[in-house]
């Protein structure tokens, strides 16, 4: 099919995209390379790495600074997640504001960034989420580069399963949804799946597989890195990063919040924006905002390492499952939220046990390989299944929430529009759905059509 | 080679007249009975069993549980194989199968051995600095380099042959662990008469008691477990579960009860399960009461070479001296942080096995071990370290430095004791921290989870006779607690036994590299590293390192390298904190978690009272749910479905047919509310319903999209039979209790769902209503006049009640008939049957699907949770006179919005041309962006009636634009099709035929 | 015109041994006649009053079941009972909703639930592996009723006197699960040996 | 997590589906502002950390609607009660 020019905001560059290729170039947001000045980090490098090895990986500096919070910024960002931290760093990089405090309670990447299965795609099928997801794809894209770290973004490809011809009509859809903002996407029969992954379970399915929605670009990347590199970057422009600050409440002056009440005190700034996933509606709750969110808790798991098993990311449609593979050689995998309002980070025994029949009942190879490891995320899962990116009520407060479990792969679209909100207080074109009154005049964004029910989202 | 130079001739717990043969990398060796693979090799001296993760060093054992970081081997072989078995727990059976992993070509010659050579290069987080240009390479090179390197065991691609099963458990009291502490706890607990659950991991009870030369009241330690276990096993109540791991705890209810999973490994000591056994069975433990006892593990001490085979871990030795009757080296070394790795010494004297020297951290140690050790010849390095272990393939010299002296010592084994960590993950699952102890230098339980309480190593008291005493008094307290009489507390005599653990984490200043995480090669210089780097929390260095994160989860790492933290950042152990463990314990089988919810198992199957006949008319079924439907009846010489399903629509249509839809949602609702309750629940009014009458309905959701449609009967003034979509069946009857229980329990309502009690067969075409008459004979005047469309009616017909309805999906004059399920199969016979002289013919859910379409019905692919009313062309149903679930939210400005896709009807514009569901409605010559979508093609079929492709479509505007083009586009599935709208009723547009 | 109807068993052609050994007895309870009965609001003691004067039975109130003779009444949820008949078909709904007319709803469910009876030494640990629940005869006494699910199948169950010096349960399952269900439970009870009992 | 169900005892929850907060009580329809008052039943939430009254279904037992209290933070269940009130049923 033709390639089309995106039409982004002026700050993206315009770009095409031939989706027949197996992956497009890797595209450099203001690729920037040049060694740091002396108090900046050290350019990372094979040439470096083993500069160090003679030195014994003395002369490594901290990987982002560590300061004390200053009494007021421009802006505060509450969350030192990876949306959180991108944010900063897009404020810094593409909007020049590097006056600015991104607030942790804990120790960066202690959320969801940390608690993830480490997918990134952007198979949607709304035109209000296609694009913002695509624009997320392509920052993944470039993201080692702009960041000079290596977060390890590896497009192996994702495979979403179909059982049933209602389910294929519905991926087709979707399929042609994506391909018209020129995202890839390819529609595959039951041979062709079984051509790539040949040992699921064909012969003895109770639903059997059909085919699947696979989109190439599709895949995985370090969650962890991802989170240093964000801060990494963004402290060495200039944005202080704090942890072990958690925000305590909102300091208000008439209708305006002008800053935080924090465990290391309080803080002032310009615009404050929320980047807090789980933790959205207490947040809000300091401004007496009551948000259409529920915190709910998403179990992942790992398996012990073995050597490379599976190639790609696959999810199953007739049950609660995906799987990956790590670099290190762990199975990633995970299923469907416990379903109950939490915000402690762990689940129960009947969720492992679906996730696990769902792995069993498409590839029945994993019985004797062992889970390792599990660990629950707490998901803000809105009333539609899609985010919000949009000014609060009241005047300095921003909201970046309502991520549910996508909030992974949007990291870098979600930073950078958020960035665009607070530094020009108008919203990115590709998120300007992602409004909160949506709810109100009924303009929801409903991937899946179950209504205002977070848990079945 | 034999095995028998490090075999000890008598003791232990293996039965020498019972020797099994095994092979390891394809070597012949011989263990006996009681050993497990490990001791086995140890028993016939191969050090070296393993590669590790990064630099590929030669690892050998350095334990003897579950915690064993390095000895992980491939067991079986073919579909069995099972990657990263820790051979230390691998219970021996004869003709057992192992490979080592993670080495090419051969375990004693592994090229990944150069990573060693880079080790400079390769330390922790290296491959976030680098491999970033060019950027095309990381998928085509550096990834593929990384993931082959990485990992450890090769999986299996096959399908497990074994079968899992779960089961469920109840008990006032669970005990984990059955060492000391734990058959004390057992044995007073089930003296009182209290349901009693006591798991082990291991294959014998004893834990403790079966590794060190201890008396309990005079008898040897493991002789005394058996005796006990004896005891327990005669207690109808008291249940023993050997090689079962208790490996989470999860949340409790508000009785306290908490479910605990288990996994009792049931066939893995044997080369095949037994017949109509499963390899595993997880359990899931229901406890009132639970007593931790599952002991401690101790820590290696982190100082140059400590990764060499060789080095063990000292009470490792002691258990493979005193259980496996095994010698792990001829001529040893002990180094010890405090007394603890003295016993070592004397047991391994006992054995008969030199003792070269000891090497005591403390400057002054005990003048009573001085003494013994004078008697052995022992010599004795005090406030001295071993720096360096050399010997890649086993030890064979060790570097003692006291002071600034450095001495060499030719010993070929190396005994470590860096002192205790208490096994309290269980009391963390559930969100409990630890808490620091100075005591013993090491972490055990703080806040405990409700119900659940500690008894000896677990909870820091190393020694027997603490054990004891306290499973005992824990024992009795849950009894107790659980209602049971109190119980004399039983006391013991044990033998001395002083367990002592001192801290000694890390010798700095070694020469070779200190390993930390020996499965994770994670080295003391990694730590510092992170450190530099401001990866300084627990958290982040784990994370940043990988310390921690093997397959023992950091059970002999975690501890040492944050203590290697806290020495770096001056602060203190509790200060740096430490890391979360998580479920599983150990690791678990994923196979173990399913069960046998598997393959055509993993979930249920539901079939109609039809079934039978309808497999014996056709082989094609589809899955609507969990139903399986008959999709539709090859004839014989039909060349594919479309010729099959056209030939039944015609049928249908000219004479008629019969399909089974008792897979609809049947729900019965009564009383004398019943229906003021329905017109809350749909949209339009039933409580107006005659007697006799059926009404299609349509039911909202509280936010104003349509939940579900069907068609509802009034059998009786207070009784109506609903019928729902098969999908939502289950899902409007919980809609439907939430109406009911919830938001006006006032209505006097009950529901039952009846869709299991009735078989239901839709009668279709012009011939339908022949068949019936010909089949009730006069029981039921079914002329127009008598039973109209939209009739209903109950009747008994051979002794057996009957539902009659004048309802039709597919357009054409139409009876469905309801008898009991029992009758279902009989039924469908006698219909056949009597519809033989008419032509009818059965048809299945793609002639039904095709019909619906042909008449504009909307079905799952239109009800997709985000249309309303208005959309799908029914917005006329709305009664404006009452309120119902849903009406007010519909008002929404976004679901009033004109421009939102409408039902309509779309045909190719080339007549013979395909239409692809999915397809988007562009405007003809239009950009294929998302700014020009139009809306979407919901469903199509091959009208035989009309010849063509007819499809229904959801666009902006619908209505208003019969007889536009427009382009339907699929660059996914068959490509662009050119259309024209209509209207979506393709077929008899008057509706003439429904009335016959 | 067709000649009698006749009825088929949920279980018909399913119900073979497995393993060997008699640890469990399954016995197809096909015929039992079922209704739920349910009572309408404001009528719970009038209802009570009317099966005691009926069936001489005492409404249970809790999840117990209360027989007399060969009808009994098995609490599944407040104000909801499964009655049930030996043999009563759908004669016995029809015949429950007239006594009860104006008290309570009442709907046939002979054929609804398919209904097993088992029994034999190792009748438990063959349950064990299929319900949630604790049925140690100290906690689940002879007349005890749940409701729960059993491998991914809503199911319920009750307790009827020992016989034979074993346990006895009667389980009901829905109908078109009789096939699953029974596969569930043969594979887990096959290593205990699983018998056929006949019809009673 | 175990829920006590008051008719049918203390059950594993996986017989049981979860809808949410139960302070939802459905608004006036007739109300001149009915639709900000649907909107705000509907869609808004305190989502609290700690206790919380929410709503479940015990569909794999007696299909009763239960109200629970539960601390959202520990899981902690602090009391069950059915949805359905008592007068009802007299």
């Amino acid at each position: 099919m033709h390639g089309k020019g995106l039409a982004l905001s002026q700050n993206v560059l315009p770009l095409s995209l031939n989706v027949n290729h197996r992956r497009p170039r890797r595209l450099r947001y203001g690729l920037d390379c040049t060694p740091r000045a002396r108090g900046k980090p050290i350019h990372y490098s094979i040439f470096s790495l083993i500069g160090a090895a003679f030195s014994g990986h003395r002369h490594w500096g901290p990987a982002w600074r560590d300061p004390a919070p200053k009494p007021a910024y421009d802006v505060i960002v509450i969350g030192g997640g990876g949306h959180g931290l991108a944010t900063a760093h897009y404020l810094a990089k593409v909007h020049g504001i590097t006056n600015v405090a991104v607030l942790e309670k804990g120790w960066i990447g202690s959320g969801n960034a940390g608690r993830n299965t480490t997918i990134i795609r952007s198979n949607y099928l709304l035109p209000g989420n296609n694009p913002f997801y695509e624009l997320s794809m392509k920052l993944w894209e470039g993201l080692e580069q702009d960041l000079n770290y290596n977060t390890m973004v590896s497009q192996r490809g994702v495979l979403n399963l179909y059982h049933s011809d209602a389910q294929r009509d519905a991926y087709v859809r979707r399929g042609n949804a994506m391909r018209m903002h020129g995202v890839d996407a390819e529609l595959l029969d039951a041979a062709a799946v079984r051509g790539m992954l040949p040992y699921l379970d064909f012969a003895n399915a109770r639903f059997p597989i059909q085919g699947g929605l696979l989109q190439r670009r599709g895949g995985t990347a370090r969650h962890d890195a991802v989170v240093w590199g964000y801060a990494r970057a963004a402290s060495s422009r200039g944005v202080d990063i704090i942890q072990n600050c958690e925000v305590t409440g909102m300091i208000r002056e008439g209708g305006r919040i002008r800053g935080v009440e924090t465990t290391r005190g309080p803080i002032r700034a310009g615009k404050i924006g929320m980047a807090v996933a789980g933790s959205t509606s207490r947040v809000a709750a300091m401004a007496g905002l009551r948000l259409p969110i529920e915190s709910h808790v998403l179990q992942a798991f790992v398996s012990e390492s073995i050597k490379p098993f599976f190639p790609g990311v696959v999810t199953f449609g007739a049950g609660h499952f995906y799987l990956s593979q790590s670099d290190k050689g762990s199975l990633v995998f995970g299923g469907d939220l416990d379903g109950y309002n939490s915000y402690a980070q762990r689940g129960n025994l009947p969720t492992v046990e679906d996730v696990c029949e769902g792995g069993m009942a498409i590839l029945p190879s994993l019985g004797r390989i062992r889970l390792l490891r599990s660990w629950g995320g707490i998901m803000d899962m809105s009333m539609d299944g899609s985010p919000i990116i949009d000014r609060a009520p009241m005047q300095g407060l921003y909201l970046n929430a309502g991520w549910c479990y996508g909030g992974f792969k949007a990291t870098p679209a979600s930073g950078w529009c958020f960035a665009h909100l607070l530094a020009r207080d108008e919203p990115h074109e590709v998120a300007r759905a992602y409004r909160l009154d949506r709810f109100a005049t009924g303009r929801v964004i409903d991937e899946k059509g179950v209504g205002a029910q977070p848990n079945l989202h | 080679m034999s095995g028998s130079a490090h075999r000890l001739t008598e003791g232990g717990l293996i039965d020498r007249r019972k020797p099994l043969s095994f092979t390891f990398d394809g070597q012949s060796y011989s263990g006996f009975e009681g050993d497990t693979l490990a001791s086995a090799l140890l028993g016939s001296g191969v050090k070296v069993v393993g590669r590790s993760f990064k630099y590929h060093r030669p690892r050998g054992i350095l334990c003897a549980g579950s915690e064993e970081p390095n000895a992980l081997v491939e067991l079986r072989t073919g579909a069995r194989r099972e990657p990263n078995t820790r051979a230390t727990v691998a219970e021996l059976y004869d003709g057992l199968e192992s490979q080592s992993q993670n080495r090419w070509p051969s375990l004693a010659f592994d090229l990944g051995a150069v990573n060693s050579l880079l080790s400079p290069i390769f330390v922790a987080g290296f491959y976030y600095k680098t491999f970033m240009w060019p950027a095309a390479f990381w998928e085509k090179v550096y990834e593929p380099l990384i993931r082959r390197a990485a990992g450890l065991g090769i999986a299996s691609h096959e399908a497990d042959p074994d079968r899992y099963e779960k089961a469920h458990a109840f008990c006032d009291v669970l005990i984990i662990g059955a060492g000391p502490a734990g058959l004390a706890a057992a044995l007073t607990a089930g003296r009182a008469g209290a349901r009693v659950i006591l798991c082990d991991e291991d294959f014998v009870v004893g834990g403790r008691l079966n590794a060190e030369r201890l008396e309990i009241d005079g008898a040897g330690g493991a002789e005394w477990a058996r005796q006990a276990e004896a005891e327990l096993r005669s207690l109808a109540d008291v249940r023993v579960m050997r090689r079962t791991t208790v490996f989470g705890a999860y949340d409790a209810g508000l009785s306290g009860a908490r479910t605990f999973g288990a996994l009792e490994r049931v066939s893995d000591h044997l080369r095949l399960p037994a017949p109509h056994q499963p390899r595993q069975r997880l359990w899931k433990i229901v406890a009132a009461r639970v007593i931790l006892a599952a002991g401690a593990v101790e820590r290696p001490i982190v100082f140059g070479g400590n990764d060499r085979p060789g080095v063990m871990l000292a009470a490792s030795v002691r258990t493979y001296v005193n259980r496996f009757g095994v010698a792990p080296a001829r001529q040893a070394a002990v180094f010890t942080g405090g007394d603890d790795g003295w016993k070592t010494v004397s047991d391994l004297a006992a054995a008969g096995i030199g003792v070269a020297a000891v090497i005591d951290a403390r400057a002054e140690p005990p003048p009573a071990l001085l003494t013994a050790a004078q008697r052995l010849g022992t010599r004795v390095f005090a406030g001295a370290h071993v720096v360096d272990a050399r010997g890649s393939h086993g030890i064979h010299r060790i570097s003692v430095r006291t002071g600034s002296r450095i001495e060499h010592l030719d010993v070929d084994g190396l005994a470590m004791s860096g002192g205790w960590n208490p096994c309290a993950a269980l009391t963390t699952h559930v969100g409990g921290r630890p808490r620091w102890s100075e005591a013993i230098a090491a972490f055990v339980p703080g806040d405990l989870p409700a119900g659940m309480s500690v008894a000896g190593a677990a909870g820091g008291s190393l020694a027997l006779d603490a054990a004891l005493r306290e499973g005992a008094a824990a024992g009795a307290a849950a009894a107790a607690a659980a209602g049971f009489a109190d119980v004399p507390i039983p006391r013991w005599r044990t033998s001395e036994d002083s367990v002592s653990s001192r801290a000694l984490w890390h010798v700095s200043g070694c020469p070779s590299k200190a390993f930390v995480d020996l499965q994770h090669d994670v080295t003391d210089g990694d730590i510092a590293l992170a450190e530099r780097e401001g990866y300084r929390s627990v958290e982040l260095l784990k994370r940043y390192t990988t310390l921690g994160m093997a397959t023992d989860q950091g059970k002999t790492s975690s501890l040492n390298g944050h203590a290697i933290m806290a020495a770096l950042t001056g602060r203190s152990i509790p200060e740096v904190g430490t890391t979360t463990a998580r479920p599983p314990y150990t690791p678990v089988a994923i196979g173990a978690f399913a069960g046998h919810h598997r393959g055509k198992e993993f979930k249920p199957t539901r079939l109609t009272a039809g079934h039978a006949w309808a497999r014996q008319n056709t082989e094609v079924f589809v899955e609507a749910g969990q139903w399986l439907r008959a999709q539709w009846f090859p004839r014989p010489g039909e060349q594919d479905w479309l010729e099959s399903v056209s030939r039944e629509v015609k049928s249908v249509r000219s004479s008629g047919g019969v399909c089974d839809v008792s897979t609809l949602g049947k729900i019965d609702i009564q009383g004398a509310d019943a229906g003021a309750f329905l017109d809350r629940i749909y949209i339009n009014t039933f409580s107006t319903v005659p007697v006799g009458k059926v009404r299609y309905g349509l039911m909202l959701r509280e936010d104003g999209f349509v939940m579900d449609d069907g068609t509802t009967a009034r059998l009786g003034d207070a009784h109506y039979v609903m019928s729902t979509t098969t999908a939502n069946a289950a899902k409007v009857m919980q809609h439907l209790e939430h109406a009911r229980q919830v938001l006006w329990p006032e209505l006097d309502v009950q529901i039952v769902s009846v869709t299991e009690q009735w078989a239901q067969y839709a009668i279709a075409g012009p011939n339908s209503r022949r068949l019936l008459e010909r089949l009730l004979g006069g029981v039921i005047d079914l002329a127009n006049a008598a039973f109209p469309y939209l009739a209903c009616a109950e009747l008994e017909w051979q002794g057996v009640p009957l539902r009659l309805f004048r309802i039709s999906f597919s357009g054409e004059m139409a009876f469905e008939i309801a008898i009991p399920a029992r009758y279902g199969d009989a039924l469908i016979r006698a219909l056949m049957a009597a519809g033989r002289e008419f032509g009818v013919i059965p048809y299945g859910t793609e002639a039904l699907g095709v019909m619906r379409i042909e008449k504009g019905h909307v079905a799952g692919n239109e009800l997709n949770g985000t249309t309303t009313a208005a959309d799908l062309g029914l917005g006329r149903m709305l009664s404006k006179k009452k309120d119902c679930i849903g009406r007010v939210l519909a008002g929404r400005p976004a679901l009033l919005d004109p421009e939102r896709p409408t039902l309509v009807g779309v045909r190719p514009v080339d007549r013979k041309a395909r239409l692809y569901a999915g397809a988007h409605f562009l405007a003809v010559g239009a950009a294929t962006t998302l700014e020009n979508d139009q809306g979407y093609v919901t469903s199509v079929a091959y009208s035989p009636m009309l010849e063509g492709w007819i499809g229904l479509g959801l666009l902006a505007r619908g209505p208003s634009r019969h007889g536009e083009r427009l382009v339907a586009h699929s660059p996914v599935r068959g490509g662009d099709t050119e259309v024209e709208v209509v209207s979506p009723i393709f077929f008899d547009p008057e509706g003439t035929r429904l009335h016959g | 015109m067709a000649d009698a109807l006749t009825a088929r068993s949920a279980f018909s052609c399913l119900l073979v041994a497995v393993g060997n050994g008699r640890g469990v007895t399954a016995i197809d309870r096909d015929g039992l006649g079922l209704a739920t009965l349910a009572e309408r609001n404001g009528s719970r003691s009038a209802l009570s009053q009317r099966i005691r004067e009926e069936f001489r039975i005492e409404l249970p109130r809790g999840p117990s079941r209360a027989a007399d003779g060969d009808v009994a009444f098995a609490g599944t949820a407040p104000g909801t009972w499964l009655a049930m008949r030996d043999h009563g078909g759908n004669a016995f709904a029809a015949a429950l909703a007239r006594s009860t007319a104006g008290l309570a709803s009442v709907t046939d469910q002979t054929d609804g639930y398919a209904v097993l009876r088992l029994t034999g030494p190792m009748v438990r640990p063959a349950l064990a592996k299929l319900v949630p629940i604790d049925l140690h005869p100290r906690e689940f006494a002879v007349g005890s009723v749940a409701s729960t699910v059993a491998s991914h199948m809503g199911v319920t169950l009750w307790r009827l006197p020992d016989a034979g010096g074993a346990a006895v349960f009667e389980i009901a399952v829905f109908r078109s699960l009789a096939e699953s269900f029974w596969h569930a439970l043969a594979e887990g009870a096959a290593e205990f040996g699983v018998a056929i009992g006949r019809p009673c | 997590m175990r829920i006590r169900c008051p008719f049918c005892g203390e059950r594993d929850l996986s017989e049981f589906t979860y809808l949410g907060d139960a302070s939802f009580v459905r608004p006036d329809p007739d109300a001149a502002d009915a639709q900000q008052r649907f909107y705000d039943a509907v869609y808004l939430r305190d989502n609290p950390a700690g206790p919380f009254e929410e709503l479940w279904y015990h569909g794999s037992g007696c299909r009763g609607w239960l109200r629970v209290r539960r601390n959202t933070r520990t899981h902690e269940i602090l009391g069950v009660e059915p949805a359905r009130r008592q007068g009802a049923d007299a």
